[in-house]
């Protein structure tokens, strides 16, 4: 018999799994919120991180918070409050209050952005950021500094030249910096058989003479030990690494989307018995770490926080009318604009 | 006379065009059994199938090339951009394939196709779904650009811009797909590209729009001449390239005054176009200076609802202008 | 005093300004070993290394992308685009990225890069190697655009965009690179970006150019002056966004008349927004309609000599216009 | 022992390896013609197929003639002889003279485009003409065409996102395609060692699940074998192919270069003991095809339609003015101008 090989994520302490399960939670508790809100008419739009908690929660305890960057995909609520943003700031973004960090009300929703936290603001073209990331990963790696790039998409995301560029450089430059695509099988009603013709997008890296490897993105270990050694590698400068993580999206594409019309509801429920949160708690109750009174615990504490966070946000004031056409550009003594307000002055 | 919203406009026309034209297809992001995002093509799949109702990977450069090559090889092909603020990664396709193969091949190498994409702001879609991006294509020779923004006119002009042999880009406000109602005559019509339309009679000052500013300029026209006796003259441009400055010219001709007005940032937009046309040619008619109303010059719409107010061109704010420009 | 090409004023700026400021990377095809094809960078890459001194792969889109990245990561990158004709592959990374990253976080996220890219015709370049790409960037809120047409001016012009915390289009005419020499004063200056300059004063009409426009219009005005005692004030714009209004305002207050002169299309160039702006803020100082003198609206200058030389503003066409502006 | 398999060149007759001698020959003699010509001051461009003739003369020779459709590498010079441009042609379009059929003196030399022949217009920017390709592509096997589309570029053009997108489609759609890729291992002075991580270009037809095949581009009779296989495999519907064809450009990049920056002329001259003109003379002359008398003869017939073209071309005016200004729109019953002239009537 030979020895099961040890995995960094047998490294986690008990704390740290049980952490990682209540990031899964809230993170869950608080997007479905943001649905019921959009359908209460409190909230335009939302898009959903629902299914992708493993992945997300894996990337964000492998990354070293505020010191690796970040491009988000724009499901990753669960990286985000790892990493340091708050339900509150997530309920404001969602209804574009004041006090919204990532953008001040210009943004839609899950356009994530904090600075203090390295989480790049994102953008709604797919795909941008990729070659994006390359850029800081460069950067980091001409500085000697031991950062690593993390930049996360869909599977439909790599159809774009932006994510062949991305990783040709990253190829050429043997950068620090992980790729991370959340491949969910859809790019809102195209199945990934119309966007490509191989089986799995980590088989992609070869192109670019970079790692690929593909990962149960619902299995929040497996996630994890994936994620881990793929930035231990890039951080010791052994290169870049594409991540698959396969995972499914069981609610509609967003708020605004109806996904009857391109797929069964079999398919559906199948998968939700792959639920990333259910697959945990097993793992977690085999362990010992959690039973239905430790459950009910983690849920309270994320039922609180949801529930003061959407009050919070509903008594906030939108940022004020006057500051919509502010910071175009940064203030500089070399720059005479002839009037003030438009960009012709 | 059927009555039809501009959503629907679009989509039967496509229907029909489709059932009308052996080599037409229409190619996008979800076009196919999910009918658009927006619907707009919304039963071609089920009646025309996977070889003509073509649902594409995630790239719009490829989107356009693709469509461009198949052109090139005998088909029409209608491509749609998921959002207007989605086409720039096919900019290099569009204004450097596809607008310059027929001059670059002294004729040789047309390029008919049509691109369509919904555009504008008003749907809480902040900086990256409600974009106007109509002038970085009115500057490109080799390119139609139409912008209609009534059921009647996207029907005439869809049936007529699938028939030029050059591309067309056809913008569809998204605000007004499910706003506006109107009526689309039942005998079959077309709409000559380059033609504007007179949609509301006046003496006193001219207002040259399209998209949401047209219908919001209507709003704000009729209050005006209700409550303050000012009467103005509405030109719907419909079709921003070729630019109708006849119809314009002539207006101006009785008014002396006019306000052009669009969503779009202000500062580089297809209004300052017209303003210097007006300008030069229009010089000794003028009885005012030419006034533009366009978007502020901040990189597009924002999302919060009091923020996105303030960047559409609504009613009020036009009006407040055309008083002014009454009362110069 | 020293005197330089405005070849060399760029190459020797961007060797200063990599000497001052550590973080400034030189990025592109090409820019390497060899210098860049107009040897913009020659020099660089044997003083500062292939860490500094970056050969890309043929990929714009990854280019400016790449700039972006570094540029939140602490740098300063300095892209450049070979030619201005195949920037529209980083349209997209332009237009939706670099201009709107500090707008959409708030302030947290400024991308501080620099664009070169040449332009221009009159090199025997074609289709593809004459365009003139600067009002699809002027129209967007969010970029600085530079077109400095001498020696002088581009040295502090670079100087100061370097400066700036916002991404700047810095665009060369190649047809001026060996072909203008100029001094530039030996101690150290800036040029704010949004000062345009008097090239040469008159109190007859004013004309507003930059580029080869601008060394034509000159000699055109010497020409006029000296035969038919026209004396036209010429203004330099150097900075396209900000545009000095003031400068060009104070000219035509004098003047009474206006002429605007670019090689860009004519239709949508930016010419329309300075005549568009004039038409409505100095309606009452106009002696004359405010007059346009740019490309033909064809698809970029052809390649024959004589169908070049028609494309291009040269001196006897300007002074036409200049003529009919004088003679109103 | 086992038998040598049979290959697609064994079934080519003697007159039509002495056809593919002679177009390679000519492709020379014009290029090199063109060179003088600049350095003469009489033409002001010129961009090289020098070294290059053996791929494109195998490609031109495996396609079907006026039936497949043809997107150039603007090197292709060879290829475009055999498909029915003649010398004369391609002189007026070096000089930009009356009489260019590529595009009336309005593009710059070596920008094909023949429709008789289904040469499709070459534009500058590289890489555009790849998805375009693919476009070609779908509408032949849409409409049941057995058309193959043949498409060329150099491995610099491969870095862009047009080339992953192309390949992309043709993978999806299985489109009867053969993508060549000229790997000439610069692109102007970039090696391709900075262009990409990977070994060979074919390398990257994995990631779209399309075969790729390397071949010795400096060798005819090998460059036939392969693009002759990949031509009806398409043709037969078995999918797209991309060809690597290695070579090396012994000139420089055009006549606005100076290679002696970028690469040693040891390498260089390494390079032209390979010149595949002298490989294929090889050939012939050890099949008996070929002697020293009979290569004169084909000099000489090469040079008189060399010198032939010349004078003619020289001999031509320049388009007329006005007609730089036409032909910007197709005319139709559809559209109204306002004023004629300018692109907004
Ligand atoms: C450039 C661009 N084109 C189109 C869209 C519209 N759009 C938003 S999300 C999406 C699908 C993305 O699919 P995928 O990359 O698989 O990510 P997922 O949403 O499935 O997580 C599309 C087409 C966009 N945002 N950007
Ligand atoms: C989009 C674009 N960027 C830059 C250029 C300038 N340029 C012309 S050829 C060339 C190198 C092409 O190299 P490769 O693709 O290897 O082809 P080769 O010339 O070596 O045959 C470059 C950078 C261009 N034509 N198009
Ligand atoms: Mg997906
Ligand atoms: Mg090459």
């Amino acid at each position: 018999m030979t020895k099961r090989q040890k995995r960094p994520s047998d490294e986690l302490s008990d704390e740290q799994l049980l952490e990682m399960y209540y990031y899964m939670v809230l993170s869950r508790k608080l997007d479905e919120r943001m649905w019921i809100l959009n359908r209460q008419g409190k909230a335009s739009f939302h898009i959903s991180g629902i299914g992708h908690e493993a992945i997300q929660v894996a990337q964000g305890f492998a990354m070293r918070k505020g010191h690796d960057w970040y491009f988000p995909h724009y499901r990753d609520i669960a990286t985000c409050l790892i990493l340091g943003v708050t339900p509150r700031h997530m309920m404001l973004a969602l209804m574009g209050k004041e006090g919204d960090i990532f953008s001040r009300g210009r943004q839609m929703p899950e356009h994530f952005s904090y600075k203090p936290a390295k989480i790049v603001s994102v953008s709604s073209p797919v795909a941008t950021a990729i070659p994006q990331a390359a850029g800081t990963a460069l950067a980091s790696k001409l500085q000697g500094k031991d950062e690593v790039t993390i930049v996360g998409f869909g599977e439909g995301a790599t159809s774009e030249g932006d994510f062949h560029e991305g990783l040709n450089w990253a190829g050429i430059h043997k950068l620090p910096i992980v790729f991370v695509c959340q491949n969910n099988q859809y790019a809102i009603s195209v199945h990934v058989s119309k966007q490509m013709a191989v089986e799995n997008v980590a088989d992609r890296a070869v192109a670019y003479g970079i790692r690929g490897v593909v990962v149960d993105g619902n299995d929040v270990l497996a996630s994890y030990d994936v994620m881990k050694e793929a930035i231990d590698r890039a951080r010791r400068g052994e290169g870049p690494t594409l991540v698959e993580a396969k995972t499914y999206r069981p609610v509609p594409h967003s708020t605004a989307d109806d996904d009857r019309s391109y797929r069964s509801r079999e398919e559906v429920e199948a998968w939700k018995k792959r639920d990333p949160i259910l697959l945990f708690e097993k793992v977690l109750m085999e362990r010992g770490l959690l039973d239905e009174a430790k459950k009910q615990e983690v849920l309270d504490r994320v039922m609180a926080e949801v529930d003061d966070a959407v009050d919070y946000a509903l008594n906030q004031p939108y940022p004020p009318i006057e500051s919509a056409a502010e910071g175009v550009f940064g203030d500089s003594p070399l720059v005479k604009w002839s009037k003030k307000g438009t960009i012709n002055g | 006379m059927a009555i039809k919203t501009n959503l629907q406009a679009v989509r039967d026309t496509l229907m029909e065009i489709m059932e009308r034209y052996d080599n037409v297809v229409v190619m996008g992001e979800d076009v196919g059994p999910r009918g658009g995002v927006f619907q707009a093509t919304r039963g071609l799949y089920d009646r025309f199938g996977p070889d003509r109702v073509i649902d594409t990977p995630l790239a719009e450069l490829s989107i356009v090339a693709v469509a461009i090559g198949m052109a090139l090889n005998g088909y029409h092909p209608i491509a749609e951009i998921q959002f207007a603020d989605f086409i720039f990664p096919a900019f290099n396709q569009i204004v450097n394939e596809a607008a310059r193969y027929r001059y670059r091949s002294n004729g040789a190498w047309p390029v008919p196709l049509i691109i369509r994409a919904p555009y504008g702001g008003g749907v809480s879609g902040g900086l990256y779904h409600s974009q106007s991006v109509e002038a970085f294509f009115t500057h490109v020779p080799g390119l139609y650009v139409l912008a209609p923004s009534t059921p009647k006119d996207i029907v005439g002009l869809l049936r007529a811009a699938v028939q030029v042999p050059d591309p067309v880009l056809f913008f569809e406000h998204k605000r007004l797909y499910g706003l506006v109602k109107g009526e689309v005559p039942d005998d079959y019509y077309e709409i000559r590209l380059g033609e504007a339309d007179i949609k509301r009679r006046g003496d006193d000052i001219t207002v040259v729009a399209y998209g949401l500013a047209l219908h919001e300029a209507i709003k704000a026209a009729d209050k005006l001449s209700e409550q303050e006796g000012i009467e103005a003259e509405i030109i719907d441009l419909r079709s921003l390239v070729p630019l109708d400055l006849d119809t314009i010219y002539e207006s101006l001709r009785k008014t002396g005054k006019i306000l052009i007005v669009h969503e779009d940032n202000q500062t580089g937009g297809w209004g300052a176009e017209i303003a210097a046309r007006i300008a030069e040619e229009m010089f000794d008619w003028l009885d005012a200076p030419v006034m533009r109303l366009g978007g502020p010059d901040v990189p597009a719409v924002p999302y919060a609802p009091p923020l996105e107010r303030w960047f559409l061109p609504l009613a009020d704010k036009i009006a407040g202008k055309m008083r002014e420009l009454a009362e110069y």
